[in-house]
């Protein structure tokens, strides 16, 4: 973290301008009258980097993520600095408004961080675990499919549908997680399967 | 798109109609400025808005949405009439010179066949004359009265310039010019490509408008050549990978059709797919379709897919009408006939017509479960928000199950663009709190229902029990086995059919490509198109040579673009019928004599004769087709139709509404709107400052572009007392939305049939949730009807009114 | 990136060449390399001459995207307030201490040819080569520039007073009211530092903000200007104004003969006269004449013997208080 | 311009003995002038540490520039109160008169120290109206231009052109206010017996009979000011 940065922070954290003044007269001043008139140091030094796509529209440009860890040595990493990797073909490092801005779509408040269950009825999220969450899920379709499924239609032809639950597939997975998901939503025989391609 | 992006800098002439890539693509839109500034390409925009595409266009032509299509086939005849027609190409690369059967006719804006109370064509009337060698029957002189070239000629009469502007509102003048400079691109050395999006396909008749264009680049030449193609930008960054694999009702991967109650068995099925040759000597490369289809099947089930059972057949759902899509979903869910729906990474509230009626299906649903990295609206939808979702919580009985997932920076996998590269990508970051991979969700919730299927047994298990599902953690599997099962390998050794005993690849070996599949279940493959991405060679997909050989963007070595890591689709078609390049400072391939040689794959047998075997392997024709046969449901060829919600009639004939085969639900008729009541045209679209509704989550988006606005007219403001950046109420037959005015000289009325027409643009990035100010979307407004061949929503043009308003209210105590 | 240059089909000059180092790396210049240095008289001469850097910026190439503000943000880690929407595209709604470069955008119609024209200008410091905010600051390092035309505040040694904004010509420099100091684009000299160039230019997806050397800068606007006058821009041109010794920040405008037009982008921009007056003449003149006030008391005080009251004039006003006669008033007095 | 000047102010007063003694100054003026001494030097100091680079290290007797920047507007506001109080004080005695006319046609003589050849005068002599006058008049400007160039509260109030000249109206007003500070403390040390009318706030009669002779008559010529009674 760079001097300036950490000072700009402290004095966010100090907030009136009272506060700031005075600590000219604590002789902040002096403490960093060594640094400055040198540029500030490069904030990248010592990341980690990662080749990257982003995620948002089908330019795919190419992305570095600029982490403090590394994920492949299984530490704990946090991205701190996007940039567009110049040798990517497509977009030679540029990005959009979009792109430039992708650390504070991951690091955005509204990430999700567990998983929620709303009950009939309330008014509120109740935070709940991954297995009770998953269970559940699991019990709700089996009774739908088993309920509604239709094996064989008027003729007595065979034709496997369930109708009565339908998903929506995203469009910023990968495509390997797309396979998975095909595979488990067609295998169960969801009918009412699409994706974003019909917007 | 049939190009790359990086390909489009080899272009004289840009057209950008029916979308905005300078503002959706701003990134993709740099090999535009490219060709400008090192080409001295030129750029038109058509749009009803003067767009940041606009900006900076050499020509910008103002159209009425939603009429395109007569704008498009005033081109075509301006073309034909003016001789502007790259006839070499015409001729040899399209059915132009088809004949088309004894019946086929066309008037009052209706086709042969159509039975207004199906709202349907019977179609067999729109086919060629078949001979009696089975090869349909050609006048190569296109003298024959009935020939496809003819009959366009017939078809395109109508739209004259001034019944361009009559329909469109686009000055005489104006349409002359853009004619004008498209028409120069019909040398063989000129080439103009189109750039176009949402603003085509999200209308009632979208799959025509693309088509228009399409048919007008093939009489150009422009197809299959570098800088010309026909350019779709897909939206988001993987939709062209999730359409590619078949997340969809009708499909399965690789475009494979999911069967319907027509085709009850494997022979059925496969009867109508393996279409033979309608030329001599043509590919018809949909004759390996058995290959790919069983291999397809033995990736999904494996060891229980057997001849004996063709397969698995049974095992795949059988579909009683076209498809399942999002919009029939939503009605039945407001019909009550669902109970279930899982929405992973979808925001739908927001993302289809007719929000009112989202919200009451979604609230008959028992329950939603929803995969996100961030908090969603339709996550929320039961969450009272004043006037932006004014709902009564506690009557919605609504069970709804929020998972949080992780998002690209902690993800690893493929994801394909738009110029069909699947790029491989890897993660950085550590997932926030508990949220996991989609993938390890969705194995997650596969293995807790097939335990209860083992345990309890239900309604047909078979196809869970048994599906393939052998992974290194069968919790979570690994990106690079997804993969590889997508990319196909040998379950037994394959030998060369020449030689027994030569093995080409030994069992439990990745296939090279989808060439080396089989229909003898020797073979399983997920994605036939994919296959090649990650074959022994390896991960093709994380290749980063960014060397170009030719200098030309072509970049053979960066990832991998499906099929064959062929960059340039219909490349064959580059080259002249004796296989020399059209343009040699532009080759692709060429004919060196005895094979096809350059620095794209080609897209052709690489042995197959220019000039005996066509271009176009695809089609049993062999040839591109300005005729699309019974292809598409609305016609052979496009014809005007109106929005359903238009300003004026369909001056084709003005009792048909709409597109005449496009399917609409009972209720939602009754909430079509009309001129007299809502005399303003809208229309939707993004803003380059904002991705739909996830970035309204992002701090330095939400300061870029904080809040919800309409965009107006200097003239509608004044005539409506509209002050800029006032309040305005904006309603529809279907609900209202409140914004702040944006008065500007971007939008000017238009002269349509007589009648001013006053355009009403509305920005779709708005919500309750996020960091930006609360707002609404257009799904406010908008219709509940999709396209007739592929049900995309109609979503880009529309009827509202508008008055000047009060602020919009929070639910008491939040101010926003 | 060996690929995209050959053939013949160059594009346009690439901000980024290579990616952004992340092992350590020493800033290429610093202290040594100033040349101005704002309240500091006896600076001492560079021992090297950079070479002169800039960014220019293709107003014709601009699709208005904001990329730049976005990447801007984010590389200087600043937090612009969220405002309102107030009827206009310009987000936020002018230049802030947290905001250092904004896309302005104007509806223009074009008189001669009656079309609308969209023009967007990417405003933020020019970085001048004769820089006012430096003339007009009074804190000594607080404003400095480097050889190669970088013109940068040294935050640390900033007062807050303002002088810079009166000293600026083209109103750039914001105070912060969380820490009384100026802000201002930086040229992303932190980048440059280490050979990469600035956060908006690396951004720009049309490239239309690019960096390099003056030099190659002025070449590549040659080039544009001939390309845009090809397309009927007949005055399409450079604004590097001489006024304030050229700039360098510049940019290609259609219309370079009103640069009015591009959201009051300033016509001739020089140091106001009123700056160069307070900042020149006031202070000799004022010094002189508060020295000459002083040194003529001291001589006066010297030469001129000091104005004692005398003991006669003690006993007269005695004598007027006790009733006794005193000399009267001299005649015409009252 | 008159000279029905009233020259005697509330509190002025002899007090007989050997010396006279003659109050001229009241506490109130007397805080009242230190006060804005004061502040006048705090701000000379601060102003031209802003002002002139080489005398920058002035701001360290503020604690660094930033409190210096601070500071001084502040002072400024202090000043201006001050001096106003004490302005409507002093006002009435300062109007001018005909015979500032005649005493500054004669000043070679008062500053060659014959003022027995000048005229008498009243409580002020031209040359201390003219500091006050001055006084009053730079600290109007002053206050005024310096309002439109603090920034940290009115930078959003006015253009940026008025703030440039304000900027150089504010410099040349401090400068000359600066010139007449100077020109003020030198004439109350060259006339000796002048402090004491700040600091004890009275003046001996010789001093008063010297500089200030009609003030002093027309103080004598006041009942009560008149022989001490017999009880001394």
């Amino acid at each position: 973290m760079n001097v300036q940065l950490s000072r700009r922070s402290l004095l966010k954290a100090a907030g009136a301008g009272v506060v700031v003044t005075s600590l000219g007269a604590l002789g902040f001043e002096a403490a960093e009258a060594a640094v400055a008139a040198h540029v500030r140091p490069f904030k990248l030094a010592n990341t980690t980097e990662t080749r990257n796509t982003c995620t948002y529209c089908s330019v795919a440009c190419g992305v570095i993520l600029y982490s403090r860890g590394d994920v492949r040595k299984g530490e704990r990493a946090e991205l701190i600095h996007v940039e567009g990797d110049a040798d990517h073909p497509t977009n030679l490092g540029t990005l959009c408004p979009k792109g430039a801005a992708l650390k504070d779509f991951v690091r955005a408040p509204t990430r999700l961080q567990y998983p929620m269950i709303r009950r009939p009825g309330s008014d509120r999220f109740e935070r709940v675990s991954w297995d009770v969450a998953l269970d559940r899920i699991a019990r709700l379709m089996k009774d739908d499919r088993d309920r509604n499924f239709i094996a064989r239609n008027a003729d007595g032809l065979a034709v496997n549908r369930w109708t009565s639950t339908g998903m929506l597939a995203a469009s910023a997975t990968t495509n390997e997680t797309a396979w998975a998901t095909f595979k488990v939503a067609k295998g169960l025989g969801i009918v009412g399967f699409d994706n974003q391609a019909r917007v | 798109m049939t190009n790359s992006w990086t390909d489009i800098r080899n272009t004289d002439l840009v057209v950008v109609m029916g979308g905005n890539a300078a503002e959706a693509h701003p990134c993709g839109f740099k090999w535009v400025t490219e060709a400008k500034a090192h080409r001295g390409a030129k750029l038109i925009v058509i749009d009803p808005r003067y767009t940041r595409t606009a900006s900076v266009a050499d020509f910008y032509a103002p159209i009425r949405q939603g009429s395109d299509i007569a704008f498009l086939m005033g081109l075509i005849r301006y073309c034909i009439e003016n001789g502007k027609v790259q006839w070499e190409y015409a001729k040899a690369y399209t059915n132009a010179s088809f004949i088309v059967k004894e019946g086929f006719g066309y008037s009052d804006g209706l086709f042969s066949g159509y039975d207004p109370e199906k709202r349907d064509y019977d179609r067999s009337s729109w086919d060629y004359e078949i001979g009696e060698d089975g090869y349909a029957k050609v006048d190569p002189t296109l003298e024959h009265p009935r020939c496809v070239w003819n009959l366009l000629k017939r078809h395109v009469d109508f739209y004259t310039p001034e019944m361009v502007e009559r329909i469109c509102g686009t000055p005489k003048e104006k349409f002359l010019k853009v004619a004008q400079m498209i028409g120069e691109c019909s040398t063989a050395t000129r080439t103009m490509t189109s750039m176009y999006a949402l603003g085509w396909t999200q209308h009632s008749h979208g799959a025509q408008n693309i088509r228009g264009m399409a048919m007008l680049q093939l009489i150009l030449g422009n197809i299959g050549v570098r800088g010309g193609g026909m350019n779709a930008l897909r939206g988001h960054s993987n939709i062209q990978g999730l359409t590619d694999l078949g997340l969809m009702s009708h499909l399965l991967t690789g475009y494979l059709n999911m069967p319907t109650e027509a085709e009850p068995d494997f022979e059925t099925y496969m009867k109508s797919r393996q279409f033979k040759p309608l030329r001599p000597g043509q590919t018809s490369y949909w004759q390996n379709y058995r290959k790919f289809m069983v291999s397809f099947q033995k990736a999904m089930w494996g060891s229980a897919a057997t001849a004996e059972n063709n397969w698995c057949y049974d095992y795949l759902p059988k579909l009683d009408v076209p498809s399942y899509d999002v919009l029939r979903m939503f009605e039945m869910m407001n019909d009550g006939q669902v109970n279930g729906y899982i929405c992973q990474g979808f925001n739908p509230l927001l993302a289809f017509p007719n929000r009112a009626k989202l919200t009451s299906a979604l609230s008959k649903l028992k329950f939603l479960i929803t995969m996100d990295p961030l908090e969603t609206e339709t996550a929320r939808f039961w969450e009272n928000h004043g006037d932006f979702n004014p709902v009564d919580t506690a009557s919605i009985q609504t069970e709804v199950i929020q998972l949080p997932t992780v998002c690209f920076a902690e993800d690893e996998g493929s994801l394909t663009n738009s110029g069909r590269w699947l790029q491989w990508f890897w993660p950085a970051a550590t997932p926030p709190g508990e949220a996991k991979h989609d993938t390890r969700i969705m194995g997650e919730i596969f293995l807790r229902m097939r335990e209860l299927y083992r345990k309890e047994g239900g309604a047909f298990p078979d196809p869970i029990l048994n599906l393939s599902w052998e992974y290194h953690d069968p919790r979570e599997p690994e990106p690079a086995e997804l993969a590889k099962e997508i990319n196909g390998r040998a379950l037994t050794d394959l030998t060369d059919p020449a030689d027994p005993n030569k093995v080409l690849v030994p069992a439990g070996k990745q296939v090279l490509n989808f060439s080396q599949l089989r229909d003898d279940g020797s073979t399983m493959c997920g994605c036939w198109i994919y296959s090649g991405c990650f074959n022994e060679a390896g991960n093709n997909m994380a290749r980063r040579d960014n060397r170009d050989p030719g200098g030309l963007g072509t970049y053979p070595n960066w990832t991998w673009a499906w099929p064959l890591n062929r960059r340039t689709l219909y490349n064959a078609a580059s080259a002249d019928t004796q296989g020399r390049p059209w343009d040699p400072s532009r080759k692709i391939i060429e004919w060196d004599g005895s094979k096809w040689v350059g620095d794209d794959v080609p897209d052709i047998a690489p042995t197959a004769k220019p000039g005996q075997v066509l271009p176009f392997i695809m089609n049993p024709e062999g040839s591109a087709r300005l005729f699309s046969r019974g292809m598409m449901r609305d016609g052979p060829f496009p014809a005007h139709m109106e929005p359903f919600e238009s300003p004026v009639p369909n001056v084709l004939n003005p009792r048909m509404r709409g597109n005449p085969v496009a399917r609409i639900f009972r209720n939602d008729v009754a909430q079509f709107g009309n001129p007299d009541e809502f005399p303003f045209a809208a229309t939707s679209y993004r803003l380059t400052e904002h991705f739909h509704y996830w970035t309204k989550h992002n701090r330095v988006n939400a300061v870029l572009q904080p809040e919800f606005f309409v965009e107006i007219s200097e003239e509608l403001a004044k005539l409506r007392n509209v002050t800029n950046g006032g309040w305005v109420r904006v309603w529809s037959k279907r609900g209202e939305v409140k914004a702040r005015a944006l008065v500007t000289k971007r939008i000017r009325p238009l002269i349509c049939d007589g009648r001013t027409v006053h355009v009403v643009g509305i920005p779709l990035h708005w919500g309750f949730t996020g960091a930006a100010r609360k707002g609404f979307g257009p799904n406010s407004l908008t219709p509940f009807v999709g396209e007739a061949n592929i049900e995309t929503p109609a979503v880009k043009a529309f009827l509202v009114n508008l008055e000047p308003s009060t602020a919009p209210q929070d639910r008491p105590g939040v101010t926003s | 990136m060996s690929g995209s240059n050959t053939a013949g089909m160059v594009d346009s000059p690439r901000t980024a060449v290579s990616n952004p180092p992340v092992q350590p790396v020493a800033a290429h210049f610093g202290e040594a390399d100033l040349c101005r240095r704002s309240a500091t008289r006896d600076l001492p001469a560079p021992q090297r001459q950079l070479t002169p850097v800039a960014k220019l910026i293709d107003v014709s190439k601009c699709i208005g995207c904001k990329a730049c503000q976005s990447a801007c943000i984010e590389w200087n880690d600043t937090h612009p307030e969220m405002e309102h929407n107030v009827g206009q595209y310009t987000n936020p709604h002018d230049l802030t201490a947290e905001m250092y470069t904004l896309m302005r955008f104007t509806e223009w119609v074009n008189p001669e040819t009656d079309n609308l024209e969209w023009l967007i200008r990417k405003d933020g410091c020019m970085h001048c080569d004769d820089p006012g905010c430096l003339k007009a600051c009074p804190a000594p390092g607080a404003i400095v520039q480097y050889t190669n035309g970088i013109v940068d505040f040294i935050h640390e040694n900033c007062i807050g007073c303002g002088y810079c904004i009166k000293g600026c010509p083209f109103n750039i420099p914001r105070i912060s009211r969380a820490d009384h100091r100026a802000y201002k684009c930086t040229l992303c000299s932190d980048r440059v530092a280490v050979g990469q160039g600035p956060a908006c230019a690396k951004s720009c997806p049309t490239q239309a903000i690019v960096f390099g050397t003056k030099e190659d800068m002025k070449r590549h606007a040659a080039e544009r200007v001939a390309d845009l006058k090809s397309r009927g821009f007949a005055n399409a041109g450079l604004y590097d104004p001489a006024g304030v010794g050229g700039t360098h920040v510049m940019y290609v405008l259609h219309h370079n003969d009103r640069p009015g037009i591009y959201a009051d982008l300033p016509e001739n921009p020089r140091i106001s006269p009123l700056v160069q007056t307070w900042k020149g003449m006031t202070k000799y003149v004022g010094l002189a004449a508060m020295g000459l006030m002083a040194v003529g008391s001291v001589i006066h005080g010297v030469f001129a013997k000091p104005n004692r009251v005398s003991e006669e004039e003690e006993r007269h006003a005695e004598d007027l208080v006790e009733g006794r006669p005193v000399p009267p008033p001299p005649p015409g007095q009252p | 311009m008159s000279d029905q000047v009233e020259e005697i102010q509330p509190g002025d007063s002899i007090v007989p003995g050997k010396p006279v003694t003659v109050n001229r100054y009241g506490p109130l003026a007397r805080l009242n002038h230190w006060v804005t001494a004061t502040s006048l030097i705090l701000l000379a100091l601060s102003g031209l540490a802003l002002f002139w680079p080489g005398l920058f290290f002035l701001t360290n007797l503020f604690g660094g520039g930033q409190n210096t920047r601070a500071f001084h507007p502040w002072i400024g506001v202090l000043l201006f109160v001050s001096f106003f109080v004490f302005f409507f004080q002093l006002w009435r005695a300062n109007l001018p008169a005909k015979v500032d006319i005649v005493w500054l046609s004669r000043i070679r003589d008062f500053l060659a120290g014959h003022e027995d050849r000048l005229p008498e005068l009243g409580k002020y002599n031209a040359g201390q109206k003219f500091i006050f006058w001055a006084m009053t008049g730079l600290i109007l400007v002053l206050i005024a231009t310096g309002i439109v160039i603090w920034d940290q509260y009115f930078g959003g109030y006015f253009s940026i052109p008025l703030r440039r000249v304000a900027v150089l109206a504010h410099s040349v007003a401090a400068v000359l206010i600066i010139c007449v500070f100077i020109l003020h403390v030198y004439a109350a040390i060259w006339t000796r017996g002048t402090l004491r009318a700040m600091t004890r706030g009275s003046v001996t009669g010789g001093w008063a009979w010297r500089h200030h002779r009609k003030w002093l008559r027309q103080l004598a010529g006041r009942p009560g000011t008149q022989r001490p009674g017999p009880a001394e």
